[in-house]
Order: C-alpha cells, then structure tokens, then sequence
C-alpha cells in the first residue's frame, strides 16, 4: 500500500474535520475507546432518540487514520436507527477483513470505504477500527438485550 | 512408521560423539534437543524479522508482532484452545503454574478450602501449593498410589470432595512415567466444584492434547521439552477464569490506562504478558508444532510405544535391575525409572555417560514421591520420536557393566 | 574510532531492505540486533551442548550447567558484581523488577511507608510498586522533572525522606533519552534509609555499569536490548537483600529439601531461579557482553555520542519539530523523542517507514510522563553502536517530507 | 578421567565401609549436608572433647563418590583438634581446586588424596566435597569466635 493510497485527500480531509470533533451537550451515550499500543484515545458521544441517532460526535486523540475514520463514521450513522447502525459496522469490519463480496454492501458504508485496503498496513487496523469497536459497545450497552 | 534414519538427520545434536562414543540421548524428559527447522526458524527471525512486538508502527515491529501471534495461533490449534485469548506466553511450565497459583490461587482460595495435588507432581506443581495453602490457611491434600503406581481412584474419591478448591495434576509423572487417567479424575472434581489445573510439561511432547477434551480449566506445558528453545512455555486458561483473574506480572505491554496512582489492564491474553516477550522462542515453538504436525501423532506414538515396550522388556532382563513404574505399556509414557541394586543412580549415571549415554539420575524434582516410595533416588530414561532400539541395545549393554565397576562379583 | 563497516557487517538484520529501501533501524531503545558472534554461540549451544542443567550428571547436563554459570560469571564482571550468588537470571527486566516488588517489597513495605519513583519511569518500574503501595497501605510518589526534563535535586530530597522505604529509579529514561545523576540520588536515599532499586534496561546498553559504584541494592536489565537474545534479563540484588528474601517464583531448581507440606530452598542465585532456565538466553547474553567488551567503552560511547550530537543539530533544524528532552550532550543518551507539529506519531512511523526508517511512535511505556508532559506521544529515535550519520541524513531528509503527505504546506 | 581412576579399590572399599558409618551414642555435634543437584544427604556426628575429635561417623544417603569421601575424611580427622581439622578441610578444598602445589600439604589427607582428580569429572565434585563443606560447618557452628 503506497502512501498516496492511505493519506488520500478524503481521508487527509476528515482527519482534520472540526464539525464531528466536538462536544455534545445533550449526549445520551458517552463511550471511550483505547488502544493501548498506540495511544489512540477518542470519546463517542451519541444523542439517541426514540432508537435513532439524533446526533453523534467524538474527542480525543489519535493518528489521522482513527481520527478520519471517526469522522467518517460519524457522517454515516446520523440518522441511523441502532440495528442499521449494528448493521454498518458489520460490514464496515468485514470489509476491514476482506470478508464481504458484495459491492452493494460496501457501497452502503459511503466515504468510509476510504479503508477497504487497511489491511495492507497490519501496523494501522487499529486505527482504523477503533471508533467502530467503540460504537458497537456503546450500542450495546444500550440495548443491553440485542 | 517413522523413517527414523531422516528423523535423526534433522538433530544436529544427535550427530556427535560423547567421550568417544555417539551420543545415545535419553534424557529426554529434561529436555529434548532442536530439530534443524526449529534452529533455522529461530535464525530466520532474528536475522530478517527481529524487533519489539506491540506498540510498533515500523515494518520489523509488525513482523515481530505478526510473527508472535501466529505462534500462538499455532499453540492455540495444537492443544485444541477454543480462542487465542486463552493462550499466555510465559517462560516454562513453572512459571505458568506460579502464574495460576499466584493469580487464581491467591484471589480464590479461602482459609478451610483443600489444594488436592498428587504425591508425583513435580516440585513445579507442589511447592507453589503448599505456599498458597500456606498464605491462605487451606489444607494441601495428596492422592497417593497403589502398587502398581497408579491412582486409586475409589481413595481419590475421599481425598476429592466439596471442601477441593483446586486439584493440580499432571498427566503424566516425570518420575514414573505413569499416564494418570486424567479425564475421570477431572470429571469427578469438577463434579465437586473444584478447578482443576494440569500440568502437561511431560504429556505434550509425546500425546496429542485437546483441553477441550481434557475439560483442563488451566493447562501449562514448557516448549523446551517439546524441541522448542528455552526461556518458553504455555499457560491456557479458559477465559472464563483468566478474564476475572489479577495480572500477576506487572509491566509494559500489560496495561490499558496508566495514571500515576491507578492502571487498568489490557486485554487477554495480554493482560498476563509482561515485559518484551520472547518472540524467538514463540517462533521456535511455533516452528516445533509444525515439525511434529508434520510427522503426525499416529507415527509418534507408534514409534514411541514399541521403544517403551522394547526397553521395559529388555531393562527387565538386567540382573538387579528393578523398574519404578508401571509395566503396563497402556499406562505409561516412553519415561522408564529403575535403580540398580547396590548402585547409586549417580555412579550409574558417570559409568554410561563414558559409553555416551545420557539418563538422569536423581529425585527428578519429585522429593515428595522418592519419600513415600523410600528411595533416595532413581535412574531415568526418557525417549523422543528420534530414539532408536539399538540405543536401547547399547543402554543395556552399559547398564550391565555397572555393577562390575562398582566392585560387585556380577 | 569504531570500525563501521565491519561492525555493521557482522549485524545480519542491518543487511535487509525493508519496502525497497535499505533499512535504517532506530528503534534500539526498544530492542537490538543480534551480531553474527551472538547467533553463533546461541546455535553453536543448541547443537553441542544443550541439555537441561542442574542436576544432571551426563555430559551434555554437565555442558548446559557449565555454560550457564560461565554466563553468569561474564555478567557478574560486566556490572561489577561482587559474586555470582548476586546474578539472578531472569526473563527480562520486567520480571526482574517484580521479584523484587513481589518478595521484598511485600516483605518489607509497611503500611505508611512511601516508595518514590520518577515520573519517567517505564510501566514495569511502576505498575508493580503502585500494586505495592495499594497492598501495602503504602504511598506511591513520584520525582517531578524540569523544564529542561531533568530531575531537580533540591525538590527531590524534600519528596525523599525518612518515610521513603523504597526509592526505584532508571538511570536512562527511555522516552526521554535523559540521564540522571543516579550516584547523588542514590547517596541521599541511602542517607534516609532508603532501599534503591535501579533500572539499567536503557543504561546497560551504552554506558559502562558499576553497580557497586553505583551502590545498587538492586540493578536489572534485559538481554535484549544488549544485543542478546530475548527471554533473559538479570538482577542484581545485593546478598544482604536477596538471602533474606522470600523466594518468588517456586519449583524445580529452588528447593533444598520438599517434603509433603514443608520445602527449604536452595542457595543464591538459585533460590530466585525456578524452572528450567533459558540456558541459550544466558549464552547469548554471555556472548553479547564478550561482543561488547572487545570493542570497549569508550569507543561505543564516543561513536554514540557522536551520533547523538549529529541527530540533535539536525533534528533542530527540521521545521515544526520539537525535541522532547535535554539538549545537553552530558545529561542524555542516544534516545531522542520529539514532536512534529501537527502530525500524530503513528502516521509519521507509517511514513518514514516507506524510506525504511524504524522508528518508535507512541507512550514508550510512560503514560504518566506522557500526562505530566501533556503529549499524547512522541517520535523517539534511538542509536546503537552499528548506526551511521548517513542514517540520520536518511532519517532528517524523510522527516522533511512527513507534512507534505499529511497535507500541509510546508 | 577414566572410569577405573574414579573407581579405585580403595574409593570402592570405602564407599562400602560401614565401620564410619554409624550412629555416635554421644554424639556432641550433629551437622547434616545435603546437596539438592544430586540428592546426596549425608549427617556427619562428631564428638569433641577439649578441642579434639574423639570420634565422628556419618549416616546417610550418597553416591560412592560422596560415601567414600566422607569415609576417608572420618579417618583423617579423628583424634586432631579443630585447627588441625580446619586446615585439613581447606587443604581438600584446595586440593579439588586445584590450588595446592605442596606435595607436602598433599600428603596430609593420607588417603583422601584419591580425589585429587575429581575436578576433571565436574558432576562428581560437589559428592566429592559435600562432606568437608558439612564438617566444616559443625566446626564452625562449635567455635563460632573463630
Ligand atoms: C527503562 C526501561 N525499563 C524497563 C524496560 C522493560 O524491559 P523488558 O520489556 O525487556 O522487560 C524497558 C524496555 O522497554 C525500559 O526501557
Ligand atoms: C511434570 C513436570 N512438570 C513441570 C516441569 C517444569 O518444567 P520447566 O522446568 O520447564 O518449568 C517439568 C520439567 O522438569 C515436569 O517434568
């Protein structure tokens, strides 16, 4: 994987983006992610509503990596009930593990495709992944029976 | 069969002389020597993928780190470990079972409750007991042997019962050679509650494990017995137990959060892995199980079971000569105890060792056992896959000019 | 002057392209290549004379032992050490500060007891004293730095005082690059009834140690990063300390007499050393030092220092790059840290190693630092004896490029 | 070292005499040795009157190498005071160091000088010396000034 490749001007883009990077007054889910070999650090807050993401925002430290996928995952679950929220991350994973074939399931996960080649850097799957690890626990510790 | 001849090409170890004579290695309970692919693994990563594993970004970091947990994806396959989360590196056996006796024992084990170990364990799986029983105010009870150096199970049954809070066992003695059965006696303490620790340092290289099977709720082994380097061994626990247990090595890699009063923990298998790991040996390890994966365990037993056979039927023509086992070959692992009337298992020891043969002479770290079989000590024979019948031949020929050296008429 | 070339040479790791380029390895601090004299005398072992020491009485038993306290003898020397009862080998640095930790600090910390500690210190010469303190009732405090990252002499000795049972320090900070004045600081703690505990992982490596100069009650430091192998790391422990101390790990080896429920245990070192050791780690250690004392201090120290000097003048002049640490040839070592405005330390990592660099991104083990210094992490370069000026040219010249591709401006 | 100079008639003839080893009624000083590497355990009991052994004998477990040396040191040692024992032992102990070159000082340890060669077969030092290390030890234990 070339370095054009990874440090695309979407991702370059994302990575400094300040609209996600906030915080949310009215948070209804607070959750942090760590990777401890690393250092990455970011913060999820979620603004739910009748199941539905009303609002989502991150804080927190990391690589342009982590910080781009955050904010690219931010951008695709507004408005997202909590099982098409689920339902993204899964692919989103799977894609990160070259598991899914179709085109059309990747196509759902929009700008965050920016990562389907991760893979090929072992050292920055951490990175990319983190925000959804943490989403997919704070989704859960919602819905604690799902 | 084994192709024996290409077998004992692969050891370099195995090719030379000792005081003149070829090496005939029978000690291989202590430890076993290294195949050459083993030897090669172990240069291969150290001159192309050597680096710190973890917390790396550059190319020989993530080898190294790759590398390490192919190993333990290698391990985790080997024993049959339902997850990777459940196979922690440490440095042998005994660090393993301190690491259960420190972690679990000390955080679980209440002042009344009995420690259940057998009167065989090595001193790896004994004194680390008697300390938590010691520290705790438990009882530390022993299942002790019929003649015939097997376990009683109907007195096993009065040993084990609800107040054993853990009962540690191998699977196999280094001192007898005894194949304990192991899944009934597990089955029956966990009937009773207990945890159940198994010591497989002496059955791994020579029986196919399965923890699963086995039902083993911790199970330690050490990869230098196993053609692997020192300074490696394994610990599985179910992740049942590890997950709630304290850290007991504590250092870098261990840790999520740091803060200069508090520290939470990383995850597992992590949480348990201290310091730099030994990644070489990792790889050895791995490198081994390929090796014996390769060969298969079908042709390993077979070979192995017709030298205890051979062995047990012709050390048992030697004058004075008595075996300190079972001789029933479907209880018995290729590890062969005898003493020599009159003879002192070291003066044996010095007298083959001039025809180059290595045994073992001693209480093998198993005190406990030599008291209550009053003997002072034994000599022991140990085969690998790579040992051969004309070994036996020559160990024979020697053992029959012992007593000769030692002033006897015969 | 150091012979370059030759010693490169004889590195086999040094010889490799890493994505196309010629690697430039700077991540010593973390861990080190292995000279080709090293990877010799490790195989040369395992195909000659590996056998498990102790207790054995055939050749390759007796083989092993000798190699082993050869080893141990070499160590001995190369820190000074009084005797050889006083060299514990252990797995690494890590598990050699939590013996310590483990037998005598919980032997000894009393409840209203103070352990200090720097700031700077790596996870595993804090992480086990802060378990310590917290089983203890003791507190846990700590050495702030300076602006100039140093340790400030006055402010130290109000936090050292007669309270201070334990002071564990490194000598050479290994996010930091920063050396402390150990001798004065050690001086005052002694003077307050202190037990010092000093961390040699980084130190060893580029400085001659003393621990006797020193005055050491306790010294550690891994094989590792001494350009042995991994799995071996030493303590030195005073035998005033360690001959009263409980043992840590237990089994084989250690003991003296086991009885059913009672076990006595074994003499310096050896009553520390359970298990089978890492016989080949030793070795390799042992050839490591003997690699290290042909070329010498001073040569090392001068070649390193000169790359030191080089990599600091040109490291300041790469635009938005701050280097976290003294500036001051004397007070630091070959480990520089720095920041690199607006570019996470990770993503500099990804980029450099296109160009082949090694370089290590993150909290080096030093969360609390890291805190303190309010940095999330740093860059840390680190040199070793083989590293050239081309190197850091190399390093300076891809350094220049990393905010171009994270797109900056300049 | 070949098999016939470790086993000499006279090692063998000792190793086997059961004349030192007994059990001493009055017995004033009773030191046991043990050597966890090879399992050798041996008690050496000495009675001492005015300074001088009046008579010692050992019991215990051991190789031929250890029985036999403990044998031949219960011979020399009776009847000298504990100076003269003391000077023995580190006589032996030099000797298996190889650190005496005085034929004279050799000759001393009479018969005990068969493990002048030990040193070339290093497993069997440690039984050759386990019992001048115990003896020592009870001396030292009676006169702890010295
Ligand atoms: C200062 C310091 N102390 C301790 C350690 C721990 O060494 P190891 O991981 O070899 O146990 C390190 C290495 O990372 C270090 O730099
Ligand atoms: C049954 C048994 N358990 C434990 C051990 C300890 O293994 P290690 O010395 O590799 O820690 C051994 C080996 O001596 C053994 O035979």
């Amino acid at each position: 994987m070339s370095l054009s490749s990874l440090y695309t001007e979407l991702i370059l883009e994302h990575s400094r983006n300040c609209e996600n990077k906030r915080n949310l007054e009215c948070a209804t889910c607070t959750k942090r992610g760590y990777n401890p070999s690393c250092g990455d650090d970011i913060t999820i807050e979620l603004m739910m509503e009748e199941g539905k993401v009303i609002d989502a925002a991150f804080s927190g430290d990391g690589c342009a990596i982590s910080q781009a996928s955050t904010s690219m995952m931010i951008d695709l679950i507004k408005g997202r009930t909590s099982e098409e929220v689920q339902k993204l991350v899964q692919i989103f994973l799977g894609m990160i593990k070259k598991e899914i074939e179709k085109e059309e399931d990747l196509d759902l996960l929009e700008e965050a495709i920016a990562f389907q080649n991760i893979s090929n850097m072992p050292a920055r799957v951490k990175c990319a992944v983190l925000a959804w690890h943490t989403l997919i626990q704070a989704i859960e510790e919602l819905n604690p029976q799902s | 069969m084994l192709d024996i001849e290409t077998i004992r090409s692969e050891f370099p170890a195995l090719g030379q002389n000792v005081n003149g004579k070829p090496l005939v290695y029978l000690d291989n309970a202590a430890t076993t020597q290294m195949p050459v692919g083993v030897l090669e693994a172990v240069r291969n990563y150290k001159e192309r993928f050597n680096g710190n594993p973890h917390r790396g970004s550059h190319y020989l970091s993530v080898k190294a780190t790759m590398l390490l947990e192919e190993a333990r994806t290698k391990v985790a396959k080997f024993i049959n470990s339902p997850s990777t989360k459940e196979v922690v590196f440490t440095k042998n056996a005994t660090e393993a079972l301190n690491l259960v006796a420190y972690s679990y024992g000390l955080s679980s084990i209440q002042s009344g409750d009995e420690i259940v170990i057998c009167i065989s364990e090595h001193h790896s799986n004994l004194v680390p007991w008697q300390r938590v029983a010691g520290l705790k105010g438990a009882t530390l009870r022993y299942l002790y042997l019929t003649e015939e150096y097997e376990i009683d199970l109907e007195r096993a049954k009065q040993i084990i019962n609800e107040k054993t809070a853990v009962l540690a066992i191998a699977v196999m003695s280094n001192a007898l050679g005894t194949i304990y059965p192991i899944e009934k006696i597990v089955d029956y303490a966990h009937n009773q509650g207990a945890v159940v620790v198994i010591d497989g340092a002496q059955s791994v290289p020579h029986l196919k494990t399965d923890v699963q099977k086995l039902n083993a709720d911790f199970f330690v082994f050490s990869g230098h017995k196993l053609f692997a380097p020192m300074g490696i061994g394994v610990l599985y626990g179910k992740e049942s137990f590890l997950k709630d247990m304290p850290p007991f090595l504590m250092g870098g890699e261990m840790v999520e959060y740091v803060t200069e009063q508090e520290t939470s923990f990383n995850e597992l298998p992590h949480k348990f892995e201290a310091g730099t790991p030994n990644v070489e040996g990792a790889v050895g390890l791995g490198a081994a199980i390929d090796y014996l994966s390769e060969i298969g365990w079908e042709k390993i037993t077979e070979h192995e079971k017709s030298l205890t056979k051979y062995a047990l039927e012709k050390l048992s023509e030697v004058q004075y000569l008595k075996i300190i086992g079972s001789k029933n070959l479907e209880k018995r692992g290729p590890v062969i105890s005898f003493t020599l009337e009159g003879c002192h298992p070291h003066d044996i020891s010095t007298i083959v060792d001039m025809d180059g043969i290595a045994l073992r002479a001693g209480h093998h770290c198993a005190q406990p056992l030599m008291n209550y079989l009053q003997l002072p000590s034994t000599s022991r024979v140990s085969f690998s896959l790579y040992n051969t019948k004309e070994e036996i031949d020559i160990l024979v020929e020697s053992l029959s000019k012992v007593r000769g050296w030692l002033g006897y008429e015969s």
